[in-house]
């Protein structure tokens, strides 16, 4: 029964995930590479909580909880990026 | 599942040594991101991988309650990323350098050095 | 029943996920695609971290989930705030549909600083 | 008690970490480096006397047994190579107080050198072959930062080669490691000495030696993997080319011996004979680029590639005599190279320029510089009764006792081709008389101010080591004797180290 | 770039970023963590503080310059390895002391742990100088 | 702030005194605290407002959660249906919200709610920019967001 | 006996303060040691007079066989005492001839030194310790020819000469090695002592490569363009090393191992054949040339064909030929040297067409000179006459190709005459001509007491052949012979075909002289075919050649392109695996892919795809943007597999690595497309091989894996010895702290680097 449910569950963030990286490969601008970025860590905490609980180990909530405080890290540095005045002719 | 990483990571060095090939000083250091990925994964896979057992001693216990991976490789692995972040940091604020002063993203303007 | 219950966190939680990466996929223009990122993502993670809560049940894992799911939604809209602020005025154009755009000429090239449109400054005043 | 087999390690890495904690005093950075390395010296030469008497010395880090834990073994080559960084460490330090700017010591020239050594040391002293990865990195993390102190253009663009091709050397390590550990599940090099033993088929071995090959090909500059080295070396201050021309490269060397002596001695018939090829090809292209260069360090530079293919040779041919020949050569070079650069960073102080086109007549005004020139030149060149003279005859005789007729031919060739070069400088820098048409601007600008004696003095301290080797090579024939027999019966240095718990 | 956002986010997690590193640092022995994720976590809250606000302020918020940090446990992490040689252990041998702390039972505390924080200040210290440089470089 | 403090000092007064030092008897401690300090110095001006705090506390958590789940299946039905009905817009909305955290905590609780997302706050924090996704009702989407605002500085102030 | 060889090199250390203190007269006080070792070497005649040999040995490398050992025997001692001598009179000369020259100070350290060297190698009896001594002439003659070391000509005269006898002499290394192997010893005496040299299977080569070092060196066609060219050496130079000493270390070495090497087919044919043609060629452009030091040069070369000649046939006739004409080369070419000296430092001549009828300036000079040309010419009474017999009929007598060593023979013979003509006759009798400088005086004594002496003992050891016999020539032809001989020289032997052709040749000789424009104008087309394809258009080709080689193989190995240089080392890696994989015919077992979860596969296809958008996109921080996720992805990979920590590490590295290229591509250009379709196909090939090899060695490796991880260990004893539970951990801080310090280093030197690199430019420098 959770069996299903975790495939199930990493079947749907799979799709997501590849929907995301379209996006960051598509652009058409910095900033929208940078959501689909933030998003694949939202996706990466989702997967560590499947895993969590198909694997029985809570040890890897901590990846969850250390991704979860320093992922946006890079958004903020993207944005300093553009606001600095980066080439924004890059893409 | 060895198996399918050994490809996995024989395709990551080859997109890192793709990518230290061209001539854009950025891409080679992009290539050099690539090539450290590839290299710990490899020790990661080379030692076998092992499906949710972390290496971890209950709490009260002396021992793991089973067998666990390899935490030896995963040493490794950590120092090895750090070791390579460093080298990074220090490769990409020298191209970033470079770049000051050639005037150019091109290794083909940063030949007078050699001969 | 405890299975049951995190089965249906995780598959509603990562199907708030895939509505989040088909939001970012499929939407036309930034920001609305961040409102798919920052509200789908934090629920979806937030709903699946939820399973793993209610699966343990236990106090340490669920101080961590609680610490996750808090973080997550400290996090995510101040990055949401930061590229939308910074797409905004690097000059990522909006949707063609977009009905209204008051932030339009606010913002001060140079100094960065965003003045207050004087029409709305007063508002709160009149209603507080 | 094995306390002093860390110490070479252990003193250059506390002095680098000091004076960085007190980066900004330059006195104590100074007086840190000048003690540091005299400290270092002293542990260095107490290691060796210490490994003489008492044969293979081991430490296990931590207490913990081999092999699961770090061990530091000095034998006899270990030993002999940590007092050659000594040896190297001490007079740079002192040059440097001169020879080195404020500017350049206010950004960490002090704590860098020590932690080149450090990093150098632990890669000669360490057991360990994922250790000897680490110190290599930070060996090369500290030349990295070395190389470019200045900013010149130049250093950028040297700077970029070395670093990416010395990376990719690193990688291609760490990927060897990670497949011997996948191989044996052990890192000690004794242990794996051991373990590889045990593998059915040999083959794979092979193939992973050829990717240690690669890398420490790459960091021992040799054919054809060396490009890094023309492209920098002359770049970085005189006394960090000095540094680098005496210690790094000759990390790769050692690193070649001990793989293929300890590690990789499966099938010494095919690895070797490549690794014949590889000397025979690194003399040749290395004196050739020589030939083709009108300015001291890259002269310099391009030797340091030739030197490098002598010293594998001694590796390649793998008989007593041919390892004691690689040995020796290794002792007398490091010293003669280290030496060189350092006369061409007083050459530069007095002329300002390293260009021959623009150099002449020191021969008239500084006659005792020509002295300390020539004895390292025609040491490296291989005249007797100087100390490159038996290095190479020990190599001749070598080759020729195992009748490997064309490498005895290249080898030498070079070393005809290499008197030509150091004659060409003698004859541009000090024979002839200071051109007249030269850049103004080039040659009257000189780094004023005094302590030159401060440079001259390491310099004729190690002119005066080549001629005592020259005229007394016994003790470095025991020294060197000793280290071959140890490496061709891995059998001692196994046994030290896991003292027959291991197999 | 001001942000007022940004620098409140900032100004609250700050402390609870440092106090998390510690707390990775300190639980590092028994469960994921130690001196580097610690030290990684503790930079990164300090670098998220440098993106909020201007380099100048950034720095006095510091107080200390990273390159002393640097030192600091580049020193304390050797230091901690040379305990040992003077009972004739090796260098790097674990020397532990057993503490009881009412209230809190047997507590012990290592050289092993100094290391760590050494190892910790090291991590901060360097993250912090390449960081810091370069944002100054930017301006 | 002073009301919390002592709270605070009451869990740990109970955990020392409990004996058992675990986060769950913390919590306990501080559950109990409340109540106490709720109850029996509710006419303390300094604890006045601390025990309606709770509930509102309590209450405020669900209003969100059934905002945040409202909000993102109006996205989702806007994402899986192929044509878009979103009529976006960007506002500026007028703050009541002073303090720098007043101002942060609503930002945000505003980009995870209805179709809503914070931009930025004008430099003289008088007015927050937000990207709204459905801009039916102008009148409707500030009352929503304004109801949203007073009912967290019920629980902040 | 080692104080005797050291004292030249002792001497030289201190030799400038010597001058310094002995002023004007500092000469006559350094000719004291080269005097005082004559007489030492002296009182070791009676010994080696009754054919004994005294053998002298000091360690020095035991270990590789080389020791300083040295041997007085007949050879030895002959050259000992020519070296001595004549050393004496240079050194005494020099101080005169040298006087207002500024650098003399330095010019008696070198000549000490190669005294030195001269004498460590006539005497060492270890083929190592010959060879030191052998390398030690080549260096310290290049720093003498060199001596105007601001003349660009003296320089080129120099090198040359240096990388030709150094280039022999490394040749001669080998073939002592080789030598040294064959005989069983490093000690000349056993080898030589030993039987069976000639029939070893290395004998060829030995042969080749020794004479390789002794024609160079002793200036043997087609090496001998070298000698000439170091007459750009002061004249007491030109005097001692290229008349009595060094260029005679070769004929040195091919009469000491005589008794070992020679004797066969292959020595006389060699030998002679060379030694005769070079014979001949010296004396002809000894003829041909009209510079003072050139005549004398070639006609040096002539006397050195000669002694390999002799040594070449090596009858017991040609032997003593060989070393009674030693002798007497070294007495008056060493005069005729010191000579043309005086006529530099007096008159200023240094061409004899310049000169003429000098006799009534000069008369005493004129005399010395006339009785050394007398000797070169061979004329009786002369010490030279009798030497002259002995080679002809040495030749005449020869096993083989005599016919043709007579017919070389006598060419020189006429031509030696005319020679000796031109160096006694032309400066000093007939018409006076004007001469550069005015000669008022005789030259000071000092200049003069070396061609009296040396010339007299010419004339002296003619008319009483029995004093140089007697004790030195009869051993020292003895010690070449290898057995004892019966000599007994005379200045008469009756009329015989030698005498014959001797006065033939003086005839003839003399007859030629008075054509000698003519002769030199009917040779003048030499100059043009010498130009274009002569040994010294050889040397300079090669030379060139050398360079240009250098040159192309520096352009095109060190060409400045990063990229060719990593294609270069990943093709030679991809063949030295691939080949070796090959060879030993890996195997990598079954490929398996069933027990792959959905979650790994998504994974696995995230990082593949995200690393794959990292090198294709067209977008610089779209690529760092990709990275990220590469590197969630490769996070996530070490979460499924059961690594927390690294997962964590990566995470945060990850995220700061994005940082921080954010931070520093905010300057940088974007990407540009710089690489044609072609080149990037190309690339991508060797790239996908390269990844193809690692995913081989990979699957090779998990395949043939053979142990257990000692990591089992850790695991054990991490909280039992460790107290850690977190076994990672526990590895970093305790287990392998060594490494975890090692790597902080790392980072903090990282920091250093950047921290310089940024704030440490190199524009500010003011
Ligand atoms: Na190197
Ligand atoms: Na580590």
């Amino acid at each position: 029964m959770l069996t299903v449910a975790a495939i199930i569950a990493y079947l749907l963030l799979g799709l997501a995930l590849l929907f995301s990286l379209i996006r960051l490969v598509r652009g058409p601008s910095l900033p929208d590479r940078v959501v689909a970025l933030e998003l694949i860590a939202s996706l990466t905490v989702g997967f560590i909580a499947v895993y969590v609980i198909t694997s029985g180990k809570t040890a890897f909530l901590d990846v969850a909880l250390v991704l979860a405080l320093t992922a946006f890290l890079a958004a903020i540095g993207f944005a300093r990026y553009l606001e600095k005045g980066g080439h924004r002719e890059d893409d | 599942m060895e198996t399918l990483m050994a490809f996995a990571v024989g395709g990551l060095y080859a997109a890192a040594i793709y990518m230290m090939l061209r001539r854009s000083i950025v891409k080679l250091v992009i290539g050099l991101i690539l090539l450290s990925n590839a290299a710990n994964l490899l020790i990661f896979t080379a030692a076998g991988m092992d499906r949710g057992l972390p290496p971890l001693v209950p709490e009260g216990a002396l021992v793991p309650d089973g067998p666990v991976a390899d935490p030896l490789a995963q040493a490794l692995i950590l120092t090895a990323i750090v070791i390579g972040f460093g080298v990074l940091a220090f490769a990409v604020v020298l191209i970033h350098r470079a770049y000051e002063v050639v005037g150019a993203d091109d290794m083909d303007q940063m030949k007078d050095t050699d001969t | 029943m405890i299975e049951f219950v995190t089965g249906f966190f995780l598959i509603v939680g990562a199907g708030f996920m895939l509505v989040a990466g088909l939001g970012v996929w499929r939407m036309p223009d930034l920001l609305t695609r961040m409102h798919a990122t920052t509200k789908a993502g934090v629920l979806g993670a937030g709903l699946m971290l939820v399973g793993v809560g209610v699966y343990f049940w236990e106090v340490n894992v669920l101080v961590r989930v609680i610490a996750v799911i808090g973080f997550l939604m400290l996090t995510a809209p101040v990055a949401a705030h930061m590229i939308g602020r910074a797409g905004y005025f690097v000059g990522v154009p909006l949707w063609e549909h977009t009905l209204k755009d008051e932030l339009k000429g606010q913002y001060d090239e140079n100094t960065h600083t965003l003045a207050s449109p004087p029409t709305a400054a007063q508002q709160p005043k009149d209603e507080g | 008690m094995t306390t002093v087999v860390a110490l070479p390690v252990i003193v250059p890495l506390l002095a680098g970490a000091v004076s960085l904690a007190l980066w900004q005093s330059r006195m104590a950075q100074r007086v840190i480096g000048v003690i540091g390395t005299l400290a270092l010296m002293w542990v260095s030469v107490d290691l060796l006397l210490a490994t003489w008497r008492e044969g293979i010395l081991v430490m296990h880090m931590g207490g913990w047994q081999a092999p699961f834990g770090i061990v530091l073994v000095s034998d006899m080559l270990g030993a002999i190579m940590v007092v050659l960084t000594a040896i190297i460490g001490l007079p740079v330090a002192i040059y440097s107080l001169s020879g080195v700017s404020a500017r350049h010591e206010h950004f960490g020239y002090y704590p860098l050198m020590h932690l080149l050594l450090a990093g150098v040391n632990g890669a000669f002293l360490t057991g360990d072959i994922f250790n000897l990865y680490v110190w290599f990195e930070v060996m090369l993390v500290a030349s990295f930062a070395l190389l470019i102190l200045g900013g010149e253009r130049a250093q950028m663009e040297g700077a970029i080669k070395y670093v990416t091709l010395n990376l990719l050397s690193s990688v291609l390590l760490l990927s060897g490691i990670g497949l011997l550990y996948g191989l044996t599940g052990t890192l000690n090099m004794a242990d794996l000495a051991v373990k590889l033993r045990d593998v059915e088929d040999p083959g794979i071995i092979t193939v992973i030696a050829m990717l240690f090959m690669v890398s420490f090909g790459i960091k021992a500059a040799a054919f054809p993997f060396f490009f890094w080295l023309p492209a920098s070396y002359h770049t970085p201050l005189v006394a960090v080319s000095a540094l680098f021309a005496g210690l790094l490269t000759k990390v790769g060397v050692y690193a070649l011996f001990r793989a293929f002596s300890l590690i990789f001695d499966q099938d010494v018939g095919y690895t070797h004979t490549l690794l014949l090829w590889m000397a025979g090809l690194t003399m040749l292209t290395g004196v050739l680029g020589a030939a083709a260069q009108f300015e001291m360090r890259r002269i310099l530079s391009f030797h340091i590639i030739s030197q490098i293919g002598y010293m594998i040779l001694g590796l390649a041919l793998f008989t007593p005599l041919a390892i004691v020949g690689g040995v020796f050569y290794i002792m007398h070079h490091i010293i003669v190279k280290a030496n060189l650069f350092l006369v061409s960073g007083v050459v530069h102080r007095l002329k300002g320029t390293h260009e021959l086109k623009q150099l002449g007549g020191l021969y008239r005004t500084h006659p005792w510089l020509g002295v300390l020139f020539m004895v390292p030149a025609l040491s490296l060149a291989g005249m007797p009764p100087l100390s490159g003279f038996f290095a190479k005859f020990i190599l001749i005789r070598a080759g020729v006792e195992v009748q490997s007729w064309w490498i005895v031919g290249v080898a030498l060739l070079v070393g005809l081709l290499t008197l030509y070069s150091m004659i060409k400088i003698w004859a541009e820098v000090f024979w002839k008389a200071q051109p007249e048409n030269t850049d103004v601007k080039a040659v009257a600008a000189p780094v004023q101010g005094g302590g030159l004696w401060l440079m001259v003095v390491p310099i004729a301290g190690l002119a005066l080591l080549t001629l005592f080797i020259g005229l007394y090579g016994q003790p470095i024939y025991l020294l060197a004797e000793r280290a071959a027999m140890e490496m061709l019966d891995p059998s001692l240095y196994i046994e030290a180290v896991l003292g027959g718990q291991g197999s | 770039m001001h942000s007022l956002i940004l620098r409140t986010a900032g100004n609250f997690l700050l402390p609870l970023l440092l106090l998390f590193s510690i707390f990775l640092l300190l639980r590092g022995h028994d469960e994921p963590g130690g001196g580097f994720i610690g030290g990684l976590v503790a930079a990164s809250a300090i670098v998220l503080n440098l993106f909020a606000m201007e380099i100048k302020s950034a720095k006095a918020v510091l107080w200390v310059d990273p390159r002393h940090v640097l030192g600091i446990g580049m020193t304390l992490a050797i230091v901690s390895a040379i305990p040992g040689a003077f009972f004739g252990q090796p260098f790097f041998t674990a020397q532990w002391f057993t503490f009881d702390v009412p209230a809190l039972g047997e507590l012990k505390v290592g050289t092993v742990l100094m290391f760590d924080i050494g190892v910790y200040l090291v991590v901060i210290g360097a993250v912090l100088t390449i960081m810091l440089s370069l944002a100054e470089a930017e301006d | 702030m002073i009301a919390l403090t002592w709270n605070i000092v009451l869990a740990l007064i109970w955990v020392s005194l409990s004996g058992h030092f675990t986060a769950i008897n913390l919590l306990i401690g501080f559950v109990l605290g409340y109540l106490i300090l709720a109850y029996a110095l509710r006419d303390l001006p300094v604890f006045a407002n601390y025990a309606r705090k709770g509930p509102r506390f309590v209450r405020f958590v669900g209003f969100f959660i059934k905002e945040l789940v409202k909000s993102n299946l109006r996205v989702a039905h806007d994402v899986l249906t192929p044509t878009h009905h979103m009529r976006p817009a960007v506002i500026a909305f007028p703050l009541i919200a002073e303090s720098d955290g007043e101002i942060t905590i609503l930002a945000n609780l505003i980009s995870l709610t209805p179709g809503t997302l914070s931009l930025d706050v004008s430099s003289d924090r008088k007015v927050l920019y937000i990207h709204v996704m459905y801009f039916d009702d102008e009148a409707e989407v500030h009352a929503s967001i304004r109801y949203m605002e007073t009912r967290m500085l019920e629980v902040l102030r | 006996m080692l104080l005797a060889v050291l004292s030249g090199f002792l001497l030289a250390a201190i030799a400038p303060w010597v001058h310094r203190l002995s002023g004007r007269h500092s000469g006559w006080v350094l000719a004291a040691l080269p005097g005082a070792l004559f007489i030492y070497f002296l009182s070791f005649i009676p010994e080696i007079a009754d054919g004994g040999q005294v053998r002298f040995a000091y360690p020095w490398v035991p270990g590789l066989d080389i020791q300083l050992s040295f041997l007085v025997d007949g050879l030895s001692l002959l050259f000992v005492l020519l070296i001595s001598g004549i050393g004496f009179f240079i050194v005494s000369y020099a101080g005169r001839y040298l006087e207002k020259h500024r650098d003399v100070g330095r010019f008696y350290v070198l000549i000490l030194a190669f005294m030195g060297s001269m004498l460590g190698l006539v005497l060492a009896d270890n083929l190592i310790a010959l060879f030191v001594f052998w390398e030690l002439t080549s260096i310290t003659s290049y720093l003498l020819i060199g001596y105007n070391h601001e003349d660009a000509r003296a320089r080129y005269c120099a090198l040359q000469g240096l990388i030709v006898t150094v280039g022999g002499g490394l040749a001669l290394l080998a073939g002592f090695v080789m030598l040294a192997m064959a005989g069983g010893s490093y000690e000349l005496s056993e080898v030589l002592a030993g039987e069976g040299l000639q029939e070893h299977a290395w004998y060829l080569p030995i042969l080749l490569l020794v004479l390789a070092g002794a024609f160079t060196k002793s200036a043997q066609v087609p090496f001998h363009f070298w000698l000439p060219n170091a007459m750009a050496a002061p004249t007491p130079v030109s005097a001692y090393l290229h008349s009595a000493t060094m260029v005679k270390a070769g004929v040195y070495l091919l009469a000491r191992l005589n008794p070992g090497l020679g004797g066969t087919d292959e020595w006389l044919l060699i030998l002679s054949l060379f030694g005769g043609v070079t014979m001949l060629t010296g004396v002809f452009l000894a003829a041909r040339s009209t510079g003072v030091k050139q005549v004398l040069a070639y006609s040096t070369v002539m006397a050195l064909g000669t002694l390999t000649m002799l040594i070449g046939v090596g009858t017991e006739t040609a032997i003593i030929a060989a070393v009674t004409f030693l002798m007497a080369h070294s007495l008056y070419k060493g005069a005729l040297f010191l000579i043309a000296g005086i006529l530099d430092h007096e008159a200023g001549c240094k061409d004899f067409l310049q000169t003429g009828g000098l006799r009534s300036a000069l008369p005493v000079t004129t005399f010395f000179a006339a009785i050394a040309a007398l000797s070169l010419g061979g004329v009786i009474p002369m010490f030279g006459f009798i030497a002259k017999e002995l080679m002809l009929e040495a030749v005449l007598e020869a096993p083989t190709v005599s016919g043709v060593l007579t017919a070389l023979a006598v060419a020189t013979a006429i031509l030696g005459v005319l020679v000796a003509a031109i160096v006694g006759i032309k400066p000093w009798f007939g018409p006076r001509v004007k001469t550069p400088k005015d000669p008022h005086h005789e030259a000071p004594p000092a200049m003069l007491a070396g061609p009296a002496v040396l010339g007299s003992l010419g004339l002296l050891f003619g008319l009483a052949p029995m004093l140089p016999e007697w004790g030195v020539l009869g051993a020292a032809a003895g010690a070449v012979y290898g057995a004892p001989l019966d000599v007994k020289l005379s200045l008469w032997h009756g009329i015989n075909a030698p005498l014959m052709i001797s006065a033939a040749s003086l005839l003839l000789g003399l007859a030629l002289y008075t054509q000698w424009d003519r002769f030199r104008a009917a040779f003048a087309w030499l100059d043009g075919v010498a130009n274009s394809i002569g040994p010294e258009r050889q040397y300079d080709r090669t030379m060139a050649g050398l360079v240009w080689s250098a040159d192309w193989q520096t352009r095109v190995l060190q060409n400045g392109y990063l990229r060719y240089y990593l294609l270069t080392i990943l093709l030679m890696m991809l063949v030295s695996v691939g080949v070796t994989a090959r060879i030993y015919d890996i195997s990598i077992g079954e490929l398996s892919f069933a027990d792959i979860q959905i979650q790994e596969w998504t994974v696995l296809g995230m990082t593949l795809a995200a690393a794959a958008v990292a090198v294709t996109i067209r977008s610089r921080l779209g690529a760092v943007a990709s990275l990220g996720a590469l590197g969630f992805g490769v996070a996530l990979i070490y979460v499924l597999f059961s690594a927390p920590d690294v997962g964590i590490t990566q995470v945060l590295v990850e995220t700061l690595t994005v940082l921080l290229l954010v931070l520093v591509l905010f300057r940088l250009p974007g990407f540009l497309n710089l690489s044609s379709p072609l080149v990037r196909v190309r690339d991508a090939v060797i790239a996908l091989s390269v990844g193809g090899m690692m995913t081989l060695v990979m699957l090779s490796t998990l395949h043939m894996r053979a142990h257990d991880s000692i990591s089992a260990y850790h695991v054990a004893e991490s909280e039992p010895s460790g107290f850690g539970r977190n076994i990672v951990n526990v590895i970093l801080v305790d287990f392998r702290a060594l490494d975890t310090l090692g790597e902080i280093f790392v980072l903090a030197l990282a920091a250093v680097g950047v921290y310089a690199m940024i704030n440490l430019r190199a524009e500010d420098r003011k």
